[in-house]
């Protein structure tokens, strides 16, 4: 087991009491503002101390208070991207960045690793600046870097990043999933982004007030109809797995993915790779029939699963595609239009380039850099 | 310029070396005349310059005549009040109940009677204490030998202060000093002609208003106030 | 035996009395002070800095005979000050007072100084943007924030003053009942034989003021940091 | 001209060189993390004297180095909502809610507005807490409250919803569209969601290394095929114009928009209003015939404006929808397969429930509450 | 005539050479308190600050005392380090040192600890996870971050070890050569009528000394401090 937590901390007014065992991977901490994503992460960093707690990380118990364990924050090895930032004022960018590697052991942060995060973060022109003199979105940015330079056993990021602009996180997330695939440093990642957490989970945890409500893989917690309210409609889809067949000269890559071929932009990973998709069910439509002479590439068959109304004017139709789920969202007026029931056959549409790059990533290759083709 | 509120009341400056003598004068004075006094006590220079600086003192008690001189040059005093109150000798000091008794003369070894240790005196330039101490150890040609062995303290009670504690074997003082510290004895007695002489002047200020200046004057001369002194050790200057 | 002759009570009293005036009098100057060689910049800042220091410079005889040729009743200012007035220092309790700021004055100042210093000047930006002019900035953002720093800069001055006494002997000379305070009457017992029993007394009794003093403003500052902090 | 600024700063290594005038309303400033935004907000807010300005909000000038005047930034009656927080720890959230409204003139601050914005913000509960026992959520909203309650001529936003999570980013953004629309307060508006821009801009105003690229209505700035590259291709799409016809029972609205009849999730405002749509272009369909039996229920009749094709395999078609234009992005390979080429007719397909509820709003009504439907 | 005679050159130089020892000295040990008292929680706490600001409640002559007594040659204190060390503080100038030194200890402190209360504790944890032991966090973090708080102490107490004398001649007495700093050769000039022409020279010498040092200290916490504001 990666990270296990169980943790009760009360504060006047707000009580956390959460429990979770996630395997290694990146596990999502998700839920509203004030909901104690924070003060758990900080719980697992050793910087508040829980009423009640025990936490173990790849089996090592940093806290139990039950048997009187308490290992001070300094020798958990930890990399925490504050929400905040807290960069070092009197130290220039390169002391922070270096800041964690004079304490983790010898040879353990290489210089072809910081050259490595300073160029995947842009930091190169800064390292002579102070903090003070930066902005919002480079502060975050050296806050990562300090982060993942200090050799960390455990890495906790609290929304790190949340300051940046798209492009800034289309370049750091391939990096994150790299970590997670070809290290195993746990991760507890903290985000509003369902977008991140979907590309980056290994397990998600829902929080609501203090309390987990949901745990889970990804595809699970995500393409659960009934998961709908907790993270939002716009966020639900399903994760499906598929394999890369051909990179075609247009530009397109063919897959070999639920219920047929599956077209999407050209995905930088060799022919053969296993990867993994996330397809927004609003994204997806259904027809009765196969469509002709429309734009939308790709055309799956499909059996309907089950069929979940929402409280407004859409559905959420969960769909088998070849033995993996889909998830669709239609009005209810077309669900009727179109007589959709369980166990009706029919066809889900879905154009090429309504799929993200940052939603489609490899499925756990070793080497295989999972980055999507920048077009 | 007027006075401050208490113009009526009698303030006295005097050098600090005599509080406990003169607190008992002034106790005396108060119980016989039933008029309250002020005594402030200070450093000679202090006190000084602060009746040139427009103190409310009616009377000054110097411990030495240089500051009297050279407010009576000055203007300050009137000069008839003027007159010499007290006088006091200095002593040799040792650390110890039962030191063994000097003779001084320009043969003897104080220099190796000190050993390592310190001989404690007055500020030998500032200090009327130790004034007088330089000028008795030059007569007695004693100085040159002891010069790099003084250790010279603020004033003449520090000075006592390192003999009493055992700091410094040896110490020069006034003998109403060493009267009263039991944890010193004193080895030997300057002549008063080895120095100039010890002499506390008094005066009455230019400014003073105060009735009872000019007979509380008087009063520390007679015969109560002069036993008080003498039982501290001062006696009455020739 | 009482434990204190009416004339030690007195000094007792006027010890108090000259400590806390002399805190609480210097106590506007010496945050302007601080505010100015915080974030002021203008000629004569090194000058005035210097200034502020003298006391400490000084043998504390030397700012007492500076006092005295200065504020004394025939010196400039104090002359002034007597005519156009009518306040007088010299001799008084309040020269006492005077003495006592102006030696605790640069622990003061430096004290208010350093937290001023530490006040994030980002806050007070802030406050700027919403309306609030330099002045009203200071009053409801700066000095609420400095405000452990001016009750440290304020036990400092009213330690100080209670055991200040060279410049207040030299100033005011040590008159019973008018500017004899704890330390100058503990200096004249010093002066003569016999002496140090009273002396120790008057000690015991400085010690138990100003550590009262020093452990309640603890406290006090405690309060008002874990304010700021969040309880 | 509500907002018009020119501004010339230098840092070491950096350099501002901004000029542009807005109208009234929400000028939104758009660029990569160091371009420039908070340094060009600090100069509106009077907090750095760039080397050259002229500023001038509402006709009052702020700033103008050639004519020497300088208002002081207490004088500007400005709210800024700074990128991090800067809330005072000395005073409670009700305090620092109060604090603008000292300041203010007298009766400028109403105490109904103060319980609307704690109550639209969610602060209700915090009002007694410091804010270091704040979550970074809970910050962020206090420091927006704090701002709006300061009553400012002009408020400055430096990425305000960052630190919070959808649903009560979905909360705040109609607040901020009423005051837009309400009253004639303009708002400078840093932020790095397209999403968020295009909601609530009158003018985007995009920011690279220091100099403007682009200045113009989120209509023109978003729905032009040259923007994507600086937009970023998933946020490209255009803004359609529709009245709508009539509330239908089954959540959905029928509308009156380009090139016919739009169906859309029911939309908070009456029969009758004009709204605005933004219709991304990934989102859209292109058909030779009529598709029938799909789940999509929008099918517009269109001609082909122009195509632009991108680096990969995805090219910009522009669309002529009923004398408004369209965006929509399909691969190279059904351009091909449909033959779009300038001048065709086709269809232009789009799912009702792809369109997110805040890509919809009212198109300037005056009392009409530009809420999305919640579903 | 030279300025100054060789003697009073001798006194500068000593004051110089007593008043850099004392601050130097007394830096690491301020440092400690001040961090004791500013993060500590022991019994005792407000012990230790009681004793701390005790040289500046007692009137120096006493605290003077209090030092020949203990650091005397036949003090419990200076009898031990005499045999065990052959460290002689009484009547040596390393007396003198230690007088100034504590003397100066509580405005040392004092300014140390506001400096360490400033620290933004997060920036601490921060370093914390980051592998730093408390003592490490210390010297990386906090130290750098109270640069200039201990440059305020340092001066402090420089300007204070400068102007020290009251317990500095009742501890090591005033020996030309030895002991003699300038406030104890300046106070000699004060006590014989028509010295205060020769005070006044050593007094101008001893105030440009200090501000000298004063002005330096100024520059170098100004340069630290917008080195950690960046530029
Ligand atoms: N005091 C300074 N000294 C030197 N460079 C500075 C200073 N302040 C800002 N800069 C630089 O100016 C550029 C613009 O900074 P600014 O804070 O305006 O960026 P921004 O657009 O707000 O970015 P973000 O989205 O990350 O907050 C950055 O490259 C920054 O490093
Ligand atoms: N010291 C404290 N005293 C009282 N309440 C606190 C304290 N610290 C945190 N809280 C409360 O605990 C709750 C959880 O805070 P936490 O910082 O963990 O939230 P969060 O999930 O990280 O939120 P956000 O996404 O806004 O950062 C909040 O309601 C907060 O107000
Ligand atoms: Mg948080
Ligand atoms: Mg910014």
């Amino acid at each position: 087991m990666s990270l296990s937590l169980a943790v009760t901390h009360g504060f006047p007014g707000f009580s956390l009491d959460v429990a979770f065992d996630a395997p290694p991977g990146v596990t999502a901490l998700f839920g509203r503002s004030g909901s104690g994503k924070t003060t758990l992460v900080n719980a697992v960093a050793g910087l508040i101390r829980p009423d009640t707690a025990r936490i173990a990380v790849n089996g090592t118990v940093l806290h139990d208070s039950a048997a009187g364990v308490w290992v001070p924050p300094h020798k958990r090895r930890i990399g925490y991207v504050f929400q905040e930032g807290r960069l070092f004022p009197h130290l220039n960018v390169a002391g922070n960045l270096a800041y964690g590697g004079w304490f983790a052991p010898r040879g353990a942060v290489k210089g072809a690793e910081t050259r490595r995060v300073v160029e995947m973060l842009g930091l190169g022109a800064l390292l002579d600046r102070r903090p003070a003199t930066l902005s919002g979105g480079e502060k975050q940015r050296v806050a990562i870097g300090r982060a993942l330079l200090s050799a960390p056993r455990l890495l906790l990021m609290d929304e790190p990043l949340a300051a940046l602009d798209d492009a800034r996180k289309a370049e750091i997330l391939p990096y994150l999933e790299r970590l997670r695939d070809e290290t195993d440093i746990p991760v507890l990642y903290v985000s509003h982004s369902v977008t991140e957490v979907a590309r980056l989970a290994t397990t998600v945890v829902s929080l609501s007030d203090g309390r987990t409500t949901r745990v889970g893989s990804p595809a699970e917690v995500l393409a659960d109809p009934r998961a709908v309210p907790t993270l939002g409609i716009r966020d639900a889809g399903a994760m499906v797995s598929a394999v890369i067949l051909r990179h075609a000269d247009d530009g397109l890559s063919e897959l070999d993915g639920p219920g047929g071929t599956l077209l999407l932009p050209r995905i930088a990973a060799p022919e053969g790779t296993s990867i993994r998709v996330r397809i927004h069910a609003h994204d997806v439509i259904l027809a009765r029939e196969a469509p002709t002479g429309i734009s939308a590439l790709n055309v799956l068959k499909v059996t309907v699963a089950a069929v979940r109304a929402g409280e407004g004017p859409g559905m959420v139709v969960q769909l088998d595609a070849g033995g993996e789920r889909l998830l669709a969202r239609i009005t209810r007026r077309s669900a009727k239009a179109l007589d959709i029931a369980p166990g009706l056959a029919c066809y889900a549409i879905l154009k090429s380039v309504a799929v993200a790059p940052e939603d489609i990533w490899i499925a756990g290759g070793e080497d295989a850099r999972p980055q999507a083709d920048t077009r | 310029t007027a006075r401050p509120a208490n113009a009526e009341a009698l303030t006295v400056f005097a050098a600090a070396s005599l509080k406990t003598a003169l607190d008992d004068v002034a106790g005396l004075w108060r119980r016989e005349t039933g008029t309250e006094i002020a005594v402030s006590y200070a450093g000679s220079s202090a006190l000084a310059r602060q009746i040139e600086a427009g103190a409310p003192a009616d009377l000054f008690i110097s411990a030495n005549p240089g500051w009297m001189d050279r407010l009576e040059a000055d203007g300050f005093l009137r000069a008839e009040s003027r007159r010499d109150l007290l006088t006091n000798s200095i002593v040799l000091i040792a650390h110890g109940r039962d030191a063994t008794p000097l003779a001084l003369s320009p043969d003897l070894d104080l220099s190796g009677l000190i050993g390592d240790g310190r001989l404690a005196m007055a500020l030998v330039d500032a200090v009327p204490a130790g004034i007088y101490g330089k000028a008795a150890l030059e007569t007695l040609e004693l100085w040159e030998q002891v010069a790099p062995k003084v250790a010279q303290a603020d004033n003449v009670r520090a000075a006592l202060a390192l003999v009493a504690i055992g700091e410094a074997p040896f110490g020069i003082v006034y003998a109403t000093d060493a009267l009263a510290e039991t944890r010193v004895s004193v080895a030997a007695r300057f002549p008063a002609d080895t120095h100039p002489p010890i002499l506390y002047p008094a005066a009455v200020t230019a400014d003073s208003d105060a009735p009872d200046a000019l007979p509380f004057l008087a009063f520390l001369e007679s015969a109560g106030a002069r036993a008080i002194f003498e039982r501290h050790g001062f006696s009455p200057a020739p | 035996m009482p434990f204190l002759s009416a004339d030690e009570w007195t000094a007792v009293a006027l010890s108090l009395q000259v400590s806390v005036w002399a805190t609480l009098a210097s106590l506007p100057v010496g945050i302007l002070v601080a505010l100015a060689l915080a974030r002021g910049d203008f000629p004569g800042k090194q000058i005035l800095n210097g200034l502020v220091h003298l006391p400490l410079i000084l043998p504390p005889v030397v700012t007492g005979y500076i006092l005295l040729v200065t504020f004394g009743r025939r010196g400039p200012v104090g002359g002034f000050l007597e005519e156009q007035l009518g306040i007088v220092l010299a001799f008084r309790w309040t020269g006492a007072a005077l003495a006592a700021a102006i030696m605790a004055f640069p622990l003061m100042v430096r004290a208010i100084r350093l937290a001023i210093e530490a006040v994030d000047p980002k806050l007070e930006q802030a406050a700027g943007t919403l309306g609030a002019s330099r002045l009203l900035v200071f009053v409801t953002v700066t000095l609420p924030l400095i405000l452990p720093g001016i009750i440290a800069g304020a036990v400092l001055a009213f330690a100080k003053a209670m055991g200040e006494f060279g410049a207040t002997i030299t100033f005011v000379s040590n008159i019973p009942g008018q500017t004899q305070t704890l330390p100058t009457a503990i200096y004249a017992f010093l002066q003569v034989p016999g002496g140090e029993a009273s002396a120790l007394r008057l000690v015991l009794i400085s010690v138990a003021v100003a550590m009262s003093a020093l452990i309640v403003s603890e406290g006090v500052a405690r309060l008002v940091a874990r304010r700021i902090r969040g309880s």
